[in-house]
Parts: C-alpha cells; structure tokens; sequence
C-alpha cells in the first residue's frame, strides 16, 4: 500500500488521461449508434445486415484492432486517435444492438397513439419513439460506458499511457501494489460513470419510475 | 357525417379483415361498434382517421373523401380514445391533454391553459396536471384519454374499446360520464366494444357485426332487442337466453324478473302499458 | 486490402504452421483456454443463478457484482494473477481472469431465464401441487435455457476475444502472434491472427445460435411460429 | 496532416507546431529505460526547456516512425540493439566499432549523441545449480544438451540473436517460450533453462544468475545512448552528454535497483540521481 | 365443505387484503366470491389451498385445520383453475391435464389415458390432446385448464376468473359448460369473478365482497336480488339503475322490459303471478 501513498500523483494524473480517453469514445458511440440502430430497428432487411456486422466487430480481439488501426486508417502508431477509433468501434457495437431493443421497447400502442394525434413521422421519432426508449438506451450506455473505461487499458500496449501504465509497469517490477491499484483505480471509475448516469438518467427521465 | 362506401380492407397477411362494408355514421350522436373479437371493428375506426388505408372503396366525412386529406392533418381533427389510455408515458398529465393544440402550433403557455379547462370538462381534479400517466388510476387515465382527444375541440370522436381496462364499477363510472359529456357537446362519437350491455347504454344508434365486419343489423338499441334481425343477433344480445328472457315473480319485496332457470334478474318498477 | 492477402498468406504460410508456436496448437491452446474457462465459469454460475432466480434471493448481490465485474480490466487482472499465483501458473492464473470475466453473463443468464417465466405459469404449477424443487427442475429450468444459453453465448464470444491477453504473458493462444507482430511490424501477422480469432468467434456464435434454437421447448417455439 | 512537404519532416517541427524550446522525450515501455527517459527530461527541463513526455511507447519497432518524423525528439537508445536495427547484417560487436558504425546507419533525420559507459544488453543467463551442474560459462557450452528452452519476449524468435542465431553461431538447439516480462522469474522458477535478460537487471545479482559468455558476438556491445531528431542535436547535446558520461554500468543496475526492489517512482529516482551528480 | 374462521390477511408490504373473514362454503355446491378488483377474492382463494398462508385465524376442510396439512399434498388434493389458464407452455395438452396425475406417481401411460378420459367430459376433442397450448385457442385453453383440474378428481375445485380473458361469447359457452359439469360431478366449487351477472349464473351461494374482503351480502342470488343488505350491494348489484331496474312495454313483437332511460333491456316471455 506504501507504492499508492507514494504514487498517488501518478495515479491521478494517469485517472484523468483515462477519463479523457474514454470519453469521446463513449459519446461518440451514442451519437453514431442512433441513426445505426434506428436502421436496424425499422428494416427487416438492414436489421440482419447490421446486428451481423456488429457482432462481428464485437469479435474483434482489442489487442488486434489497436494494432491495426493505424496501418488500416494510414494514423501515426502513437497517435490516440487509434485508441478513439478503437473504442468507439467497440462501443458502437455494444450501442447499435441497444438502441435497435430499445427503439423496439416502445410499446405499439403508445407509438399508434402519437400517430392516432397526429404526430408526423420525424417528430414522433424525436419527441415519441427516442426519449420513451430512453431507458434502454441509458441500459446500453452503461454497458458502454463501463466497458469501454475497463477496455481503454489495453491502449498501453500501444503505446497510449492511462491506468493501463500500471499494469505493464508493474508487471515488469513485480508491484503487486502498482497493478491492484490499477484494477481498483479502473473499477471505481467505470462504476462512479455508471452512478452519474444513473443520477442523470433520473433527472432527464422523471417519468420513468424506478421499475421501468 | 362519416359515411362508409364498400370499404374493404385485406391485411397484407391475407386477412380479410373488412368486406364490403356501408354504413352512415349521422352527425352529433353516438354510433356504437359491437362485435366479437377480431370481427373488424379497430380497423373500420381506424379507417375514418386513416391510421389504416382501406384496400377498396372510399369513407368520405362531410361529403369530402377523406383520401384527398394529408392523413396527419386528419388526425389531429379527429379526437381519438384508446384503449388503456395510449397516453405518452414521458409527458405530464397537463402536455398529454395539450398534445394535439402543441402540434399544431398553439404557444405553449395557451396550450396549458386550454388543457386545464378540458381537464374540468372531464372531471379531473387540476391537482393531477403536473403528475405522469403511471402515477394515475387506470380510470383517471382513460379521463385523460377522453381529454386529450377533447382537447382541440374535434367535430368528431372515435373511442375503441375506452373502457376495456378498467373495473366493472369505474366502468359504470366513465360510461355516466361519457352519456354526460354527449349531452352537453353533442360530438360525433364512433364507440367501439364487444360489450353488448355498454353498446345499449351508450349508442344511439348500434351497429352489430360479425366476422369480417359483415353488419348483422343496425339501428336503435330498442330496436335491436324489440326487434333481432336474426338467430345470430338474437343469440348475440342474448334475448333467448339468460338475463335478456325474463318472466316476473311477485315476492315480499315487489315484483322481480326472473330468468329461465328461475334466477332472479332485475326488479319491475312500475308497470307502463 | 493488400494486407488482408498477406494475413490470408500468412495464415496459410509454412512458417506459421512450424515456428515456435504453430498454428494449429495455437487455435487449440485458444480454444482450451475459452472452453474450460467457461465451462468453469458454468459450473459457477449456473447453479447459483438458478437459485437467484428461483428464490429472488441475493438478486441485488447478483446484479451488484457482475455489474462490479464488467468493470474490473481483464487484462489488468490476468497480469496481477501472474503475479499473485507465480510464474509456475501462468495459466492458472489466465484461466481465473476468464472465469471472472465469462461469469457474469453466464450469471444473468441464468438467473434471467428463471425469471423470465411468467408468474403465472409458475403460478399455475405451484398450484398443482409441484413441490419446490419441482417447479425449479420442470418449469423454470427448461423454460430459461434459451436465455441461459444467451448467456453463455456472450460469455463464450467475450471470452475467445480476451483470450488473446494471454499471448503477453506466455507462448500459447492466437493472441501470441498479436503480441509478438506487435513488436515486430508484423501486421500482416497481426492481422492473420485476429481473422482465425473472428471465424473461430463466428464458428463458436454459430453453434450457440443452434443451440439456442434447440433448447426453446417445443410448445414455446411453436406459438411463436403462430404468430 | 495533410502537410507532406519533405523539407518540413527534415525540420523535424511538423509534428507539432512546439516553439523551438519544447523537446519531447520518449521512452520504451521498460522501467529501466523510462528512468534513463527522466533523467534526460529532467535535465533538459533544469536547463529552461519545456518537455513533453512520451513514455512507454513500445519496442523500437512502434517508436522508430516517431522519431523519424518528429513526433518524439528524444529517447534513450542501446547502441547494440540499435545498430541491428538499422542494419540487421553487421558484424561489428566492440562498444567503439558499434557506435562508430551507428553514426553512419542512422538515417539523415536523426542523430546519437555520445554514448555512455553503461551498459544494458542482451545477455543469455543461467541458474547458478544449472551453470555448476553442466560446467557452463560460455553460451557454447551449451551446445549438446538436449531438451533446452530459451524464455524472453515474444519477438526474441525473430531476432537475429534469437533461437536462429543460436544455432548459427554456437550451434545450440533451443526450443522458444515466450515468457513476455517474466522471463528472470520463468528462469528460476524453472519453466525455462535459457533467459535472455538485459545485462544492467538487477535480478542477475539477486536472483543469483549467471550471464553467460558470449566470445562469438552474438550480441553486440550495448551502451545507453541517446537518439535525437537531427534537428534538435545543437540544442541538447550540451545538457544530456554529461548524463550520459556520469551514468556508469553500476550506476544503471543501481536505477533499476531503486525502481524494483524499492519500489520508488522514476522521477524520484531520476531528481536524485541527477542531484547526486550535480547536474540539475 | 370448507370453513374461514376469523382469517386475515397482511402482506409483507403492509396491505391488510383480507379482515377478519369468516364464511362456511357448504359440499357440493358452488359458492361465488364476487368483488370489485383488490377486494381480495383472489387471497381468500389460495389461502384454500395454502398458496397463501393466513395471518392469523384458520381454515378448516371438513372439519380438519388446512394449517397442519403438508402444502404440496393438499395442493394436489384441490383443483385449481387459473385466469389464463396457467398452463405449461412446454408441455403438450395430455401432459398438461395429466401433471397432477403423474405428481402423484401414476405411470405415465395409465396418466395418460385417464387425462384423455377428462377431455372428453370437458368437451375437447382428442384431436387436440398432442398440441401445445399455444396452439389453442383461449376458450380451448380455459377448458384445458379445467381438465387439468379436475383429472385427480378431487373433491373440491378453486376457478379464479376462469373465463376473465375469453371474448363474451365463448364465456357464454363456457360457463353453460361449466353449469352442466357442476350438475354431473357436484363438486364444492368456489368460484372468483368480477362479474356479477356471472357470479349470479354459476353460484348457488354468492358472496358480495368489498375492500378488506369485507362481507357485505351472502345468499342465494334471488335473495340478493331480491333482498340487498344496503346501498353498496344494491349499487353493485345495479337494482337501483340501468339494467336491473325495469319496467314493461308493449311493442308490436311482445311485451319488453326498458330501463330508467326507455332503453330496451330484456323481453318478458310469461308472466307467472
Ligand atoms: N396489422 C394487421 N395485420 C394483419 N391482420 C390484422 C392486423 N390488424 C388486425 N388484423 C386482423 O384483422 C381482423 C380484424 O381485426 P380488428 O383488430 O379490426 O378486430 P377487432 O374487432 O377490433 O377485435 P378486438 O375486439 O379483439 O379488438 C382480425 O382477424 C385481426 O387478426
Ligand atoms: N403478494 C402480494 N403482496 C402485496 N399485496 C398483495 C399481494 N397480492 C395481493 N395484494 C394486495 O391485496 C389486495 C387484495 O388482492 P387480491 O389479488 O386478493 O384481490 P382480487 O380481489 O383478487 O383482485 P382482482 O379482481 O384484481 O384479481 C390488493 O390490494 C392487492 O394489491
Ligand atoms: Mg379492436
Ligand atoms: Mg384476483
């Protein structure tokens, strides 16, 4: 415990690198996976195509994708933009999948009564379907968001320092201390994310009760 | 005036789920639906506010054929009930019932002001404006569906099955309601439900069909049970069974109705002949 | 597109089958790794999710640790168990991260799948008479195997992806090759790597999905088909 | 960046648009090379220059590209390893010849600075018990014995000092493990016979190892040295030349000492080091 | 016969559904609970068979207190009919109606047959024995769920809004279905709805019950109607409004019965003084 009293300084500049690394990916994986899953959610036909494609990202070994972005994409080896793009890969094929259930969640007759008013097709998606799938949607970004903040780690291997740095680094020292610190560093994080959503989602969602 | 020309409507599944159907819906009074699951009647409602196209034949209000209309413009004049309410989860009791005059472009802050009036109109306390539909009763709720559908002050109201949900003595309580609100704004109201008792006590005029929308008779409720066009309607309302063949039986307590297996069904109150 | 062909070369390249690490002990050491990994996780998870989902009781502790365990970085936790258990167990200490890793979907799968059916069909076969376990054994399990293998699926998907982690810390998995063409520009390597990776995923998700359909009990399946 | 003109890479300055005074230093994702990184910044910063740090990059394969277009200015290099980078088939091996040939090999855009005395190469180490029980001193020594296995990292198989090599010069036959960071603890813990381990890891002392002989050369002489964008060698060359010349072979064991077994952070390490020897 | 003494009921959440509750169901007939929804009909039911433990008082089955019978046994002792059926999707009709039979350890051919046997007195076709139960319809459905029931013959049946989810005139059918059963097996049938006019068909002893399950009418259904105990009843009941309180009038067809509102409500066949 002694290495975390003498490093905390490391350890929170390193925190902070990491929170802004998952970032972008994370909402970015939100933006793009709205018009994606929409695609998926209304046309039987793009439905199998994209859950397919996105499964398969899935699959993608991160360790593989980080190393093969800048090749790929023509991207310094250095640069975080690999990291960025890496992650938001990842994190819009866990979003593209919760956004099509939750476009799917809205209830028929709900949907059929916005139509039976006289909503129009573009503004029943913006002010019906969207935020009543707002929910699941917040479900997805969770998954996301954790995920993503436990996968950006990996980045170290490319050369990208974050809380990843105090795994290779203190595997190569043999610090039990510097890697637990690490794990509980990147866990605390990714569940103090996943609170504020939480908190947010309540104060975006009031109508949807605890239940829902 | 709605009035029905050979409609037909076949689903793309194949279900012929309309045939051939006519009927004149006449201004300012209620026209009830009645009809055994699935024998069409969400489809003829929803043909009058186009939330279904018919396949053939034409429905035509006012005269003017509801085909050459924008469907979404149709819709917001055309105040529509739902069952369980169909009341927008995310939206507070006050912007449910001000949804359509929203949409159409009414200020905010006006809009709310009319939806408060419309909430008296129905009978709910203004207290529950700022509450979401979950936080409310299964009745309160279908009062917010009825205002909702008031709220723009459409010529003309559809309520399918408005009452389905809720328990037999809240039922009883929206039904009075829904005979008073006729009363005082004489809507033309298209009334759907397979509740054969509801569509007496509410329809002016009762429209009983059979499978594929095939009408088996129409008219008015005395007509219907003074009168059965035939076994199926007569089986239907039940005048040859049960609680609709009734004999009297002179007991302590007056006269009662008793029915053919001697089951007492209702109290004779006073003899008009 | 000039790499693919020569990750596909790659592949399929002599060398890559002799080496150090040929390539077909490689996919069999992934595959080992996934396989008991999950399995293990199985063993695990699926009792205790069952009876999660049976009871309703420690549902909260469910939720809260495989919430808690989708946070915690594999990779992290794959290099601190090398370190915790020695050198000498290297893949002990690998499996244990994946174990960790696959349990909580396999966890909510279980557990989900118990809960999934309907309150009154469990209902209704309390009310014959079933005894507890009974329900449990004829009802509920039976009823969420489909989610149950849903759950598995996930793990196993997530499970032949991270298992590529264990090529840092020794001579076994595809994830070896990753590792070492990190360090050498090899990305045709690299890429040949993760491609037999995808189609082993592909294969893995392709048996599951066949599973998945076979365990939707006959009645169940049909009424959908009705529909 | 779209920007591809070849005058402005030579400049070194088109990675960032930095004033003249920031330098970014780069390390290798290895503790001992990162402290050497420090100690560069450090200096360059008690000299009144900004530094960027760019640590833990990766092996010379993933950081080359950098340096080579700016995007990293400095990094502490091993002149051995360097030199069989740029050219794979030398036969230099002496620390003088190595350097000598380095200066020639590396391409226009860079530059070394004077290498230092200390050494951090390559080196195949046996158990004690093991050397004693076969007689062992030279890596020729072990040609004839059956069953061995070489642990080092994943890219050893493809070094030319590697598995191949081995067999070439002093005609060993080893199997390959890639035993990635733990390679001393692979050693003694037995899961390999051979480990290739840097010369200035402290383990070899502690853990008892011994460093086998290499009279055919197999790896080349390896002393720290920096590398440098061509561009910047006026400006540094004054402040990290006399880290280089203070930095002794003992002194980097005694780095990589304060690092693992005191567990102390390399700036730590590196501020005191250079206060010790009074040059910030 | 099954006797409540003095039985209530608190849920763990603090709902006091069922307040001091006492009633004795006489054999071999067939008592209705009737009550609007929450009233607590549903409790007092599965306290019968022990899906619901009492908070305090008791409950006697022939003189003997349920309390101290093993649940599991007494359960497969009491048919029991579900709203909904209940069934288990994944087992086919004959599985289904058998399952209790083959709790109790009879061999699975022999279960079998005896399980076909039942279909027939419920009125099944045999045809339908191998299908699933989503393959039925919702009145074929109910029917399995009474067969289910009844296959162990047991002595005493439980029907919780059996026929809640069919369209009305399949419950129709169901409930003459049900009458001609009671006639042939007399069995002691309690029998939960929300349906009054239900309530009075099936029930030789009808319970009027409000919140709390509270008693607020037993009898026969003539005395009810004939005699309610107080406004509530009477309110429930309807003698008071609509359709229960009528007078006659002479139409070109016969003598018919109209409502307050010169509704037309039944037809009277003969009058017997
Ligand atoms: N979108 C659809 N696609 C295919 N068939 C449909 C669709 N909607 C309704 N149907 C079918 O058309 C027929 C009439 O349906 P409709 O919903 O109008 O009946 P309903 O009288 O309103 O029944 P209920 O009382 O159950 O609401 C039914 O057979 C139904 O299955
Ligand atoms: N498991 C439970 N936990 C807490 N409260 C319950 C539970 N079951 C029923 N209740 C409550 O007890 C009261 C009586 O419920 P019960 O289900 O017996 O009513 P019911 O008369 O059968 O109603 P319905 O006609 O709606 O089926 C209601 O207020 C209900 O909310
Ligand atoms: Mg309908
Ligand atoms: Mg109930």
């Amino acid at each position: 415990m002694t290495w975390v009293v003498d490093n905390l300084d490391l350890i929170g500049r390193l925190t902070v690198e990491h929170l802004r690394q998952s970032a972008l990916p994370i909402l970015l994986g939100l933006l793009l996976s709205i018009p994606l899953g929409w695609l998926a959610f209304r046309f039987r036909l793009t439905r199998g195509l994209m859950l397919t494609v996105v499964g398969l990202l899935y699959t993608i070994p991160s360790l593989a994708l980080f190393a093969l972005l800048p090749p790929l994409l023509g991207i310094s080896f250095l640069s975080e933009i690999n990291l960025v793009i890496a992650l938001t890969i990842y994190a819009v094929a866990i979003m593209t999948r919760f956004v099509a259930d939750a476009l799917a969640s809205v209830e028929p007759h709900v949907r059929q009564a916005a139509d039976a008013v006289g909503y129009g097709a573009w503004r029943r998606f913006w002010q019906v379907d969207l935020p009543l799938a707002g929910p699941v949607v917040l479900a997805g970004l969770r998954v996301t968001a954790v995920s993503t903040i436990s996968l950006c780690t990996v980045g170290i291997l490319i050369g990208i320092d974050n809380l990843g740095y105090l795994f290779t680094n203190g595997y190569q020292r043999q610090i039990v201390a510097e890697i637990l610190a690490g794990v509980v560093a990147v866990v605390v994080i990714a569940l103090v994310i996943d609170r504020l959503l939480v908190v947010l989602g309540r104060a975006l969602m009031p109508w949807a009760g605890k239940g829902a | 005036m709605i009035e029905f020309r050979s409609v037909t409507k076949t689903y793309p599944d194949g279900t012929d789920a309309v045939a051939d159907f006519s009927l004149v819906v006449p201004a300012h009074t209620t026209t009830v639906l009645v009809g055994s699951s699935g024998s069409g009647k969400t489809t003829l409602l929803r043909m009058i506010n186009r939330m279904v196209e018919p396949t053939s034949g034409s429905i035509e209000i006012d005269g003017e054929p509801i085909a050459q209309r924008d469907p979404v413009r149709l819709r917001r004049s055309i105040g529509y009930v739902l069952q369980n309410g169909g009341l927008l989860p995310h939206h507070r009791v006050i912007d449910n019932v001000a949804t359509v005059l929203r949409l159409e472009g009414t200020p905010k802050q006006e809009a709310r002001e009319k939806a408060a009036e419309v909430l008296d109109v129905v009978g709910l306390d203004r207290s529950l404006a700022q509450r979401y539909p979950s936080q409310l009763s299964g009745g309160q709720q279908q009062r917010v569906g009825v205002a909702r559908a008031l709220a723009a002050d459409p010529n003309i109201l559809l309520m399918d099955e408005p009452f389905g949900a809720v328990d037999p003595i809240v039922r009883a309580e929206l039904q009075a309601e829904t005979l008073r609100l006729q009363q005082e704004l004489h809507k033309t109201v298209v009334f759907v439900t397979h509740d054969i008792d509801e569509a007496f006590l509410l329809g002016d005029q009762v429209v009983i069909l059979s499978t594929g929308a095939q009408v088996a008779q129409v008219g008015s409720p005395s007509e219907i049970i003074e009168n059965p066009a035939d076994d199926f309607v007569a089986s239907f309302i039940g005048t040859e069974r049960g609680a609709r063949a009734l004999r009297t039986k002179h007991t302590d307590h007056g006269t009662v109705l008793v029915d053919g297996a001697g089951r007492t069904q209702g109290r004779l109150v006073e003899s008009s002949s | 597109m000039d790499l693919f062909a020569e990750a596909i070369a790659w592949i399929f390249s002599t060398d890559t089958q002799s080496g150090s690490l040929p390539l077909s002990e490689a996919i069999a050491t992934h595959l080992a790794f996934t396989v008991v990994s999950v399995l293990i996780a199985a063993v695990i998870a699926v009792p205790a999710g069952w009876l999660v989902g049976h009871t309703g009781r420690g549902r909260e502790i469910a939720v809260g640790l495989s919430g808690a365990a989708r946070a915690v970085p594999s990779f992290g936790l794959v290099l601190l168990l090398v370190l915790v258990f020695g050198v000498t167990h290297k893949v002990g200490a690998s499996t244990t991260a994946f174990v960790l890793l696959a349990i909580p979907p396999i966890l909510a799968g279980a557990y989900s799948g118990v809960e999934a059916v309907e309150r009154r069909i469990v209902d209704g076969a309390r009310a014959v008479g079933m005894t507890s376990s009974q329900v449990l054994g004829k009802v509920e399990i039976p009823l969420g195997l489909p989610l149950l293998i849903g759950g598995l699926r996930s793990a196993t998907l997530q499970v032949v992806a991270t298992v590529t982690l264990a090529g840092y810390v020794g001579s076994w998995g595809l994830g070896f090759y990753i590792v070492q063409g990190i360090q050498i520009r090899d990305f045709a390597q690299i890429l040949g790597a993760a491609l037999v990776i995808v189609v082993l995923a592909v294969l893995l998700d392709l048996l599951f999905a066949l599973a998945e359909r076979a365990v939707v009990p006959r009645g169940v399946r049909a009424g959908r088909d009705g529909r | 960046g779209g920007d591809s003109d070849p005058l402005e890479q030579d400049t070194g300055d088109s990675g960032e648009d930095t004033a003249s005074d920031t330098i970014v230093v780069g390390s290798q994702a290895y503790y001992s090379n990162e402290i050497i990184a420090e100690i560069y910044a450090q200096a360059l910063e008690a000299d009144g220059f900004t530094v960027e740090r760019n640590f833990s990059i990766g092996q010379r394969d993933a950081y080359m590209p950098a340096l080579e277009n700016g995007e990293v200015q400095v990094i502490p290099e091993y002149t051995g390893n360097l030199l069989q980078y740029f050219d794979p088939e030398t036969t230099a091996t002496s620390a003088e010849d190595v350097y000598a040939e380095l200066a020639n090999a590396v391409p226009e855009s860079l530059a070394v600075l004077e290498q230092s005395p200390a050494t951090d190469q390559d080196s195949y180490n046996v158990t004690a018990d093991f050397a004693e029980s076969e007689g062992l001193t030279s890596i020729g020594d072990l040609a004839g014995i059956d069953g061995l296995t070489v642990g080092g990292p994943a890219e050893l198989e493809e070094r030319p000092y590697g598995p191949q090599g081995l067999a070439d010069v002093y005609g060993v036959d080893v199997a390959f493990e890639a035993t990635g960071d733990t390679t001393v603890q692979d050693l003694v813990a037995g899961t390999v016979d051979v480990a290739n381990v840097f010369s200035a890891d402290p383990r070899i002392q502690t853990e008892d190892l011994v460093t086998l002989e290499d009279p055919e050369g197999l790896f080349l002489a390896s002393n720290v040295v920096p590398l440098v964008g061509a561009d910047v060698v006026e400006d540094v060359a004054a402040v990290i030349d006399p880290v280089s010349a203070a930095l002794t072979p003992e002194g980097l064991v005694d780095l990589n000492v304060q690092s693992t077994e005191e567990q102390r952070s390399s700036e730590d390490i590196a501020a005191d080091w250079l206060a010790e020897n009074g040059l910030a």
